[in-house]
């Protein structure tokens, strides 16, 4: 009932072919995937990004990434399990995407402000984000434990897209604070927004576009096409590639490989680097996918096929660091076996961590309503202090 | 011949849609995650399956978008369900609802209708993050052109769902989650329901009125089993319906007690309760014993999961304010 | 402070440079601009559409635009006077923008249904609205007097863009009823969702969009770019033609000269018959001039210049018609003189009627809340009632 | 040396705007229309001209997008002033206001704050069309961790405003709009204003305590001096903060009076009347000689213009409650 054309744009007065400006959106992310790194380990080249570690020595950087992404993976191998283990009320595992958000966490420059979903566990990381205020969250002690403005990390929103415009916003700011476009490296910033593909329908993040675009506001929305909402498959979002979505706006969109954590870094690093010279805002989409469960909730198994999961498990953007890494003799068994050693100490800590989190107390309900506590909540605290007070020895 | 099984709040509500859709081939689901996965709660299990794609309708992710298709399918004859995933993300589809759903019929003089049903599982309890344990009911009791139910129970899930979608009003269908897969009931799907926007005396009683709606119910029933064991006696109302409110059970029964306790997850500043004690002290000025008191959450935020049931009201909460009702 | 790139996609790995790809934004539409009849009356050819009337002869199908336009400017000008004269709250002049609306308007076939801004007082024209129905809104005498569904014509939506959801939805009704891509020019019907440029940053805009590609629904997105949102100029919405929005979401855009009523007619047309046969969504953009202010209460002498009022006047939508049909001796001055006289029996019948229009009776405030009247409402009705009849012989 | 000025609300608030611009830096104003126009009621007449487009920022249309941008603004040290154009067109905007900018906050234990004042010009009689004279408050002092509150003339219109913008708080700021050029008052601008989160009695009584806030402050003064003429005295109460309630003075009033009329124009069904009722009974149980009564719009959506007085409390509808109130 419900029609499909499967052409868009007919080559008729509507303009050139639609399929044909953008190329196909294909399986494995089409042909204009910028890729650095091959799932198999080999650094290939792309004429517009390469990977450039500005100062620092390009083998260190990427055994540094090697380090984030597995210490990012036991982050969520832990969490996931202590979920089971009735310790963390959920979890949003990040299985798979470890490349995309390491990638883009190390492109940051300290004065770079970013704004995550609930799912940002491997960019938490690269910013200093202690991963047991990240637990905090799932367990039910605090709606996120850490300072936004220590770490330059906001806090991780849940109604989603709705940080997008915060983003922007933060973006205008600097702009109005002369930190963009001064060609001082240590002063120009910029901001990155982090959402996903079921996101992009969401109208608060098309707005968040309008408001970037209008303003030129130094802001990087960097969106990781895990190609699941849920349980819901990118095609229902987008019938052409997401990155696309940018240029209908007025500014520039590129889709990377997301499961490479050079291209990632480079592209990311680029963009940000737009952003902080006064370009503008750029769209990054990540093309990934969401190996796990969307939470430790959800049964994957109601809708998707695991043939998929299996082609992209060949993909595995650990895997290929390691391969490039060994293959040139760029790390020995030392350096592994040392990263698997301090995953294995970070295991052990989040584990005795988490169950040693304290609960809040009850009154702190009261606590940051408002910058001062009300006369109207004070009675209410009061009221519910002696309540509490009341049971005493009795329960 | 009755046919009697025992069912969760989940499977009759399911149940109920499934029926509605048999019957009435203009019956559409829409949302999130509804279609293959049956939606996060599982209420749509198998209607996908069974209806097909062109009714049971996973949307994109924004839920402004779904009510505002909604909106216009209603336009051309249709009788959209939509579900919102959590009671949370129904903002971002609040001027939909509150300036087209709620004024369509009013605006175009009836000449138009908007026989639309909004599901949205509601309330805490369940150990959630932010956003997932939310009471927005007044909010939308407060908008003239809604009609806004909460069922508290499978039996009335099963009925209230079928009569919201029959009605020709646009009606804000609240599901107590945590009651979703909690206690079962013998549903027996030959028998009348009662009429949709009524609401229900479930436990009799002398001593204080109690008045409760979805998740509250369980709480004042156990509450007044608690307080029978002390000799004092409660009748607890369910509302179930929330606009309308159905008044005349509410003030013959504190004609009776003279004294009232209102119950419900949302705030206390201006919910619910609030409206309850304007009406009855109005209505029973001179039966009241006691003013009309009011057991909610605290006038805060929804706290961290681990402090949900400090938060929430609960049998203690509702019993020290029958005393201090019983103080007055 | 606030940096503007002066380019947009810098060539570099984001992409081909995007004023490349989609022309630059220029004063007079720029070359995309879909024309088929010139300021000066001349009609010319463009590859993409051609002006096809289908069975009817062509002159007439233009003379009777020609009469549109003018009595629909005619309902425009009795109404901004009857506005000044107190006898309306407010009006939303269409001034300038009649070709756009007569173009669209009469592109429509009778199944087709028309989802409307407050604005399009031409569309309703064609659509057999009395215009006398739409000065009771605007009058306050009712919220939009005429059927929806007797005229396939909604009722006018203030809020701005939640209307092309709605339009979407109703698209999605089309397609469950089994009248699109049917074959048969009878029963396959579309739907046409009006906005303006503004509008265009509202995110019930771009959620309409999401949805009408993903389930490819036949909505033609028909948005009047007249330059201003009431003081804000165009650019603040958007950096690049609106129309090129569309591309972004997966399906085309075109921009039409919407002062030319051929060019709209024709490109509209187009659209509706792709919306018709199944192929989904398309986004007009008509690229006109509102040449009034933006309400009666509105003062642009505050915001805008003169001289770009001036320049818009040379691209008048009548006028143009008028010269092409005088030039070829399509129509005489009799034609005109009758049209003319139309016109003025037209205001006749508005001034007189509008001041007619019976205010609606107090308690008319409880009709139609709810299907039927609740108790509670009814409680407060006859509250009332007795509260009015207390001061019968009072006041 | 006091500097007494004869001005208009419109006027008042422009003055404070341009006050608090100037005292600090980080004040930043934000909304449709409100540069060169200067807002479509001009109370931002001339600020653009003088403080540039970084502080004046003329927006794209989008009222969520507006208030969004407004928190990153915040977050980054900015202290965001949000014109929504009309009540009506805040709804957009709710899932930001609601979900984001009342919760920050708390969310954060305190670590960020949200000093961001939406300003709504609120309430009908302008005779204006659908959407343009809605009165939201009530969902608005539903939610935690939003202040929100109304002024009534042009000297608390000048001090409430920037009041509002030092607040760290967010504060939803309604301004009723058909008083915007009603009336002109006295401004000293060197006396030094009450604090914001205070209720005022404007007209001393003894009969009957009215409660009223943004327009019906006039229309419950003017019941007053009618009621006066009868030889009845009404006390007037000017709230002024709708969330907290100050209701210190209310109850001290209330217990010389013993009756209390509410009024304004939202609906009544669970607007704030509900809410002070409810508090008003529960605190002065015995001091009550007849239950709060509440006049307000009908709970319909707003009608067409013509008839929106009939629609609206006034006068006679006032001194309508003050008689049933007498007769209890
Ligand atoms: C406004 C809103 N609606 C619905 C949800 C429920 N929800 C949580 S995550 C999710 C899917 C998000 O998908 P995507 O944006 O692709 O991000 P991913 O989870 O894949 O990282 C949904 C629907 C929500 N959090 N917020
Ligand atoms: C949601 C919303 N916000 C603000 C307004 C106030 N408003 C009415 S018309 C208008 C400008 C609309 O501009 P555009 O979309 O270009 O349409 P035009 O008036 O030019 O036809 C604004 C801001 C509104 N009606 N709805
Ligand atoms: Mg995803
Ligand atoms: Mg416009």
């Amino acid at each position: 009932m419900t029609q499909r054309s499967s052409e868009v744009g007919a080559g008729d007065g509507f303009g050139p072919d639609l399929a044909e400006v953008f190329g196909p959106s294909q399986q494995d992310g089409g042909p204009e995937l910028v890729q650095l790194l091959t799932p198999e380990g080999e650094r290939v080249d792309h004429p517009g990004f390469r990977f450039d570690t500005e100062e620092r020595a390009e083998d260190e950087v990427i055994r540094g990434f090697y380090r984030d992404m597995v210490l990012t993976r036991r982050i969520d191998v832990e969490a996931t399990a202590l979920q089971r283990h009735g310790e963390l009320g959920i979890w949003a595992q990040l299985l798979g995407q470890e490349a995309a958000q390491v990638g883009a966490g190390r492109a940051l420059r300290p004065q770079d402000f970013v704004f995550p979903t609930y799912r940002e566990h491997g960019v938490a990381w690269c910013r200093g984000v202690d991963p047991l205020d990240l637990l905090g969250l799932f367990r039910g002690v605090d709606q996120g434990g850490w300072d936004p403005d220590d770490k330059n990390f906001g806090l991780y929103t849940i109604v989603i897209g709705a940080q997008t415009l915060h983003a922007t916003g933060y973006a205008m700011g600097m702009q109005r604070d002369g930190v963009v476009g001064t060609g001082d490296p240590d002063r120009d910033a910029a901001v990155i927004a982090h959402f996903g593909d079921g996101a992009s329908s969401q109208g608060d993040v098309n707005e968040a576009f309008v408001f970037a675009a209008s303003y030129n506001a130094p802001v990087v929305f960097f969106c990781q096409n895990n190609q699941w909402a849920i349980s819901e498959p990118f095609e229902r979002q987008s019938r052409i590639p997401l990155y696309q979505r940018a240029l209908g706006f007025g500014f520039p969109g590129v889709r990377v490989d997301g499961n490479d954590v050079l291209a990632t870094y480079a592209v990311t690093q680029a963009a940000l680097q737009r952003a902080r010279e006064g370009q503008g805002p750029t769209f990054v989409e990540a093309y990934t996918y969401r190996m796990g469960a969307h939470t430790t909730t959800d049964d994957p198994t109601r809708y998707r096929l695991s043939d998929d999961l299996e082609r992209w498990k060949l993909k595995d953007p650990i895997a290929r660091v390691e391969a490039y890494l060994r293959r040139n003799g760029l790390a020995d068994d030392d350096f592994f076996g040392a990263v698997q050693a301090e995953a294995d100490d970070l295991g052990v800590r989040l584990r005795e961590g988490c169950r040693a989190l304290p609960d809040p107390s009850p009154l702190s309900i009261f606590d940051h309503v408002y910058a001062e506590l009300t006369e109207e909540l004070e009675v209410q605290r009061d009221g519910f202090a002696a309540y509490l007070e009341s049971f005493e020895g009795v329960r | 011949m009755a046919q009697t099984q025992k069912v969760t709040l989940a499977k009759a509500l399911n149940m109920g849609l499934r029926k509605a859709m048999e019957d009435d081939p203009k019956v559409v689901l829409m949302g999130e995650d509804i279609g293959k996965l049956g939606g996060v709660f599982r209420i749509t299990d198998g209607l996908q399956k069974d209806f097909g794609e062109d009714r049971v309708i996973d949307s994109p992710l924004a839920e402004s978008g779904i009510v505002g298709t909604a909106v216009g399918l209603a336009m051309r004859g249709y009788r959209p369900v939509v579900e919102i995933q959590f009671d949370g993300f129904v903002y971002p589809a609040y001027d939909q609802i509150v300036c087209q759903v709620a004024k369509i019929q009013f605006r175009s003089q009836g000449k138009l209708k908007m026989p639309m049903v909004i599901r949205i599982p509601f309330g805490g309890g369940i150990g959630a993050v932010e956003h997932h344990s939310e009471s927005p009911e007044a909010q939308f009791a407060h908008t003239p052109g809604l009609k806004v139910v909460a069922c508290s129970n499978p039996v009335d899930g099963y009925w209230m769902i079928q009569q919201a979608i029959a009605s020709d009003d646009p009606v804000i269908f609240l599901e107590p989650k945590r009651q979703y897969h909690a206690d079962k009931a013998d549903l027996d799907d030959t028998a009348t329901p009662e009429p949709l926007f009524t609401s229900r005396v479930v436990r009799a009683g002398s001593d204080v009125t109690v008045l409760a709606y979805g998740p509250t119910v369980k709480t004042a029933l156990k509450a007044a089993e608690a307080a029978a064991g002390e000799g004092r006696s409660l009748e607890v109302i369910d509302l179930r319906t929330l606009s309308p409110l159905d008044m005349a059970p509410v003030y013959e029964s504190v004609r009776r007690t003279g004294r009232v306790v209102v119950t419900h997850e949302a705030h206390v500043n201006l919910g619910m309760g609030a409206e309850l004690a304007a009406r009855i002290a109005e209505e029973c000025f001179y039966s009241l014993e006691a003013p009309v008191l009011r057991v909610g959450a605290f006038d805060t935020p929804y706290p961290p999961s681990r402090i949900e049931e400090d938060y929430l009201p609960d049998l203690d909460r509702v019993l020290d304010a029958v005393d201090r009702s019983m103080g007055f």
